[in-house]
């Protein structure tokens, strides 16, 4: 079985090649295909294994599963990707219950002893690796319904939900303990159950546009239960991947927690999202003068000026305007206006979200360029077009140390000549404070939803 | 050969038996005690490989996970949340070990479940990244 | 008890005492077997580790330094070498387990002779270092 | 002894970070320290294993090679630096050749056998280690030679060079071979022998410039050796460090090779290094007039000027005029004009040598740019003061296909005001290509020996 362990090693190196792809647009197709490569040479090599005796299941299994995961990620909208991921974690969570349920049930597969008989190590690692897997679960189920709409968005505290919280957090581990010492079935089930029970609990009360922080802290959590695992299987593979994964998970929570300019306890104690709303309302209260302008004045001055840079935000997404935006663009181009876009690190609701939208709609990714790139232009830009974002232009960030995002990098869109402004309403955004930006001189507000709008600009310029 | 020779003969023999007797016993103790520790040893060596190179490998995988996702590019980070999502299927291992033996039982149901809630996420999380990179194209086409 | 019961009797303990000692001239040989295997297989378990855990370590290891020596800013490049020049003594390892036994011998010699050329690379190296880096130093003094 | 397998990790991840330091000046002597601490632990956990028993000679040993390297380093100038690492080089192979011999007479005390009865694969690790260590002990030997200018650093070829190396590189792979079957002790010695002559003869044919990369490469073949001697000793800390210094070495050298636009084959075949002195003589064959000032001449100019980007070379390291030359820049901003420097990755004869003098002289790291930094600059700058750099401005590089510098990135210094290029005659730089630059009309020669010029300037400008 020597070999296995270098094929597994392999498997490994593929995934390290499959992450590294990702640093550059060119690379990452090549990247994915080292990813399948790993995963397929893991699964060969454990099929391959002395005591894996029957294939019909687990090809059925791999069958029905495979054409389920085509099937859906072919369907679903760009728009929805958030929701998706935190699906799909939610079914990695779960499948980490169940391997862990089969090691307890079956343990001399796994060398680790015998039913009754487990060695205590593998238990202490297999109590671990369920909890975090259930509390995943059920953690990604509710983000899902958060993100889907399906669960309200907004946070649901109540009296004593962090005595709860730790309450629950103290008897898994009295539990897990408890499996050590008896090894008994039902403490194991009691483990599954009261961190399925955490795992709602804990990310009920998370407000519905910090999701992606929660995505993305599970998605780390499920990376290190995956390295557990490794260590209960002595398995390089599993190990590699998991610290992968987790420091995946873990840098993409601490990107978008300074983007936001948070710490991540704030956003896992919860309640923020909940400001938006009420901070909302308040936007709308101030009463000082815009300057408001309709779909002809934005074509006209765009198509007289040089240079056009576009700002999108999370209002792009939800309107899904991007492919109208993108025919808006190339008319500009063909007036001989330079057209760049500029994308905050956590415009939307997702990293990287925006950069997806736009490359879906066909937007060269060469014209898409990221906050330090192209921060410095906008004072030798003629007109800043910012469609559906609000938080990542307003200079709060710079000015008003009381501001909840005062630290957070932001786009200098004030310094372009002109400023338009796509959105609904005065409302505000995400973080629910409002845009000094709205009552500038330079600034032209464009009231109404982003893709409509778009599309009245380009019927104004083709005509 | 008289009555008292042969009652020595086969005292001595006797003797002689119970002494072998005495050595056989204590060499089968040392069989016992030897047979277990060696083999239970060289199973250990086996099939329970060192911690301490398992969590060198930890370690080590830490720093590389470290340094290649902080040189993914910010406009590829939808994508490698879709990588990570697939790849951290590969506790498909796990499940294929359970699912694997030709009989029939509680072990093995899970371990088909979980080799069919992995398969989705495998093959939905690597199809959803190939979507999203094949729209990224470049400028001039 | 007659010569024919007693000659009888002494037949059977001798046939006894030969099959005591084909018992224990069986067991014997089994310890042998056993010894050996057992003692030697637990012995290679310790002190000779699997390869392939090394090789993992390696093979991450490779990986950890090439984007480790990446990240070093063109300005360092001069105290990089100075570092990995003292690092790369750490074969004094090698040379102080060759210096350690108690007794005089020719290994022992080369052992003092590779630990005293390691350290002036450790120390030169490091101090070396040091005074290249004490000399950086920011605007605003 | 399971703890010291602990101890071991803990001290390479000590050198990880020791590495990770030096992405900063700022975090750099922080990460020294991590390299001094891993070293300690190293060494420590060493002396703590039950067969290291008799410590006079061990610490006799450390402190004697402890004073000497200490004093070295302490008197070392910095502009010997990279004969410096030459030396220390040779060093280690030396050590790494004792380190093997020891283990060959007393291999009990390694676990890999007993002497006449080595296990196979240790012996092949063994005479690779010795291999390796022998060649880089004569081969840095002779690039120390050069770089101290005691060997001619004329590139000494002769005929049938290459075939002679290929023989005795096989005769090397002939007698591991024979080590592993017979053991016997004058095969050891006969494989250091050929090595040693190896080592020699591979280097010698390597004309002195090209010297940096050759330490560079050896660097990286005494980690490998480090990693082989890690594996014998199962010994983490030894692995880790090897493929540091592995990566460390190779990554290096190929900076290098790039910078120069040549392949590593290109180097180590040799013979490159000769064209210097033959080309040098033709260069100064150009008959085109050139204008020439004084000193006080490019005190004015710079004087009166904004901005002044002083790019500096090799010639300033060969005159030490570093010192001299942070009194000028002081004195031009005491008069109001923007002084930054401007360093070309392969300026002077080793990666960020550079850096280390003008840190020396007290330049503020700040203020010193790289290529990619600084390059755009130059366009704005009135005057750049090129001092002892020649190839790494020469427009050759860009313009010409058939020079040897062509696809090599250069600082764009023509695209100054004006252009000041201080060095003693018109002979040509290391890569013996004539710079057009000397001709245009914006670029005026100082003619001199650079720390004297720089004193001229000094006194001109001060009075
Ligand atoms: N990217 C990430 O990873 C991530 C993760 C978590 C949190 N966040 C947070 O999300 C925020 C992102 O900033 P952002 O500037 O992109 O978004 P934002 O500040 O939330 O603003 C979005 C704006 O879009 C407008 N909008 C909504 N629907 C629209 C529609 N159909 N048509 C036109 N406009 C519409 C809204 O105004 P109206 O209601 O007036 O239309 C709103 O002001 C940041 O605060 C960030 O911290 C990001
Ligand atoms: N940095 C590295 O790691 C490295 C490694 C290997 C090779 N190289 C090569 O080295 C070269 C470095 O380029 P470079 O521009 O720094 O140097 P360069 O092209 O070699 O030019 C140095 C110039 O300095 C002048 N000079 C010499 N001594 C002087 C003195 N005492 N006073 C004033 N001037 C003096 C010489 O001209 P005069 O004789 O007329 O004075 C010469 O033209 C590149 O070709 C690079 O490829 C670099």
């Amino acid at each position: 079985m020597e070999w296995a362990g270098y094929a597994y090693l392999v498997a490994a190196v593929c995934f390290i090649l499959a992450l590294r792809g990702l640093s550059h647009p060119e690379t990452a197709r090549n990247g994915n295909r080292f990813g399948i490569a790993g995963m397929a040479i893991a699964i060969l090599t454990t099929l391959a294994m002395p005591n894996v005796l029957s294939y019909e299941w687990i090809i059925l299994g791999i069958v029905v599963g495979g054409a389920i995961g085509t099937f859906i990620a072919r369907k679903i909208e760009m728009t929805a990707l958030p929701q998706l991921v935190a699906a799909f974690h939610s079914l990695v969570g779960l499948a980490a219950v169940f391997v862990a349920a089969a090691a307890f049930y079956a343990p001399e597969e796994y060398n680790i002893g015998t039913a009754g008989q487990i060695a205590v190590g593998s238990l202490v690692e297999m109590g671990l690796g369920t909890a975090i897997g259930a509390v995943t679960f059920t953690g990604s189920l509710v983000a899902f319904g958060k993100l889907q709409g399906i669960v309200g968005s907004k946070p649901l505290s109540f009296v004593g939900q962090h005595p709860l919280n730790a309450a629950l957090g103290i008897l898994l581990v009295a539990l897990i303990i408890a499996l050590c010492v008896t090894q008994a079935p039902w403490i194991f089930w009691a483990i599954i159950l009261v961190a399925f029970a955490l795992g709602f609990l804990l990310i009920l009360p998370i407000g519905g546009a910090d999701m992606p922080v929660v995505v993305s802290m599970l998605n780390s959590y499920s990376g290190w239960a995956a390295a557990g695992i490794g260590f209960t299987l002595a398995n390089t593979a599993l190990i590699v991947t998991g610290a992968l994964v987790g420091a995946s998970g873990a840098i993409l929570s601490y990107i978008m927690c300074k983007g936001m300019n948070r710490s991540i306890f704030n956003v896992i104690l919860g309640g923020f999202g909940g400001e938006v709303a009420g901070a909302t309302g308040d936007g709308g209260d101030d009463d000082r003068p815009v300057k408001s302008g309709g779909p002809e004045d934005a074509a006209y001055m765009m198509k007289n000026s040089d240079s056009v840079i576009i700002v999108p935000g999370y209002g792009m997404a939800v309107a899904q305007a991007q492919h109208t935006l993108r025919e808006m663009a190339d008319l500009l181009k063909a007036e001989g206006v330079t057209v760049r876009y500029a994308i905050h690190p956590v415009a939307g609701r997702m990293p990287g979200h925006m950069n997806v939208l736009l490359a879906e709609a066909d937007v060269p990714y060469d014209e898409v360029m990221e906050l330090d790139e192209i921060n410095g232009d906008f004072s030798s830009t003629d007109v800043a077009f910012v469609i559906g974002a609000n938080d990542v232009t307003n200079p709060a960030a710079k000015t008003d140390k009381a501001s909840p995002i005062y630290g957070m990098p932001i786009l200098d869109v004030e310094n372009a000549g002109q400023v338009l402004f796509l959105k609904r309403s005065m409302a505000s955004g995400y973080a629910g404070v409002q845009n000094e930006l709205f009552f500038r001189d330079n600034t032209t507000m464009l009231f109404g939803d982003a893709k409509q709008m778009v599309e009245k600009i380009v019927k104004s310029l083709k005509g | 050969m008289d009555k008292q020779d042969l009652m020595n003969a086969v005292q001595s023999l006797q003797e002689q038996a119970q002494g072998l007797a005495a050595k056989a016993e204590a060499l089968a103790a040392k069989v016992t005690a030897l047979d277990p520790t060696g083999v239970a040893s060289a199973a250990e060596a086996a099939t329970h490989t060192p911690f301490l190179y398992l969590f060198t490998a930890f370690v080590l995988a830490c720093v590389v996970g470290y340094y290649v996702v902080w040189s993914v590019t910010p406009a590829l980070h939808s994508p490698l949340m879709g990588v990570t999502n697939a790849i951290s299927s590969v506790i498909i291992v796990g499940a294929l070990i359970a699912a694997g033996p030709t009989d029939m039982s509680l072990s093995k149901v899970f371990g088909f479940i979980a080799v069919v809630l992995a398969s989705v996420n495998i093959f939905g999380g690597f199809v959803v990244t190939n979507r999203m990179l094949s729209m990224f194209k470049k400028k001039q086409r």
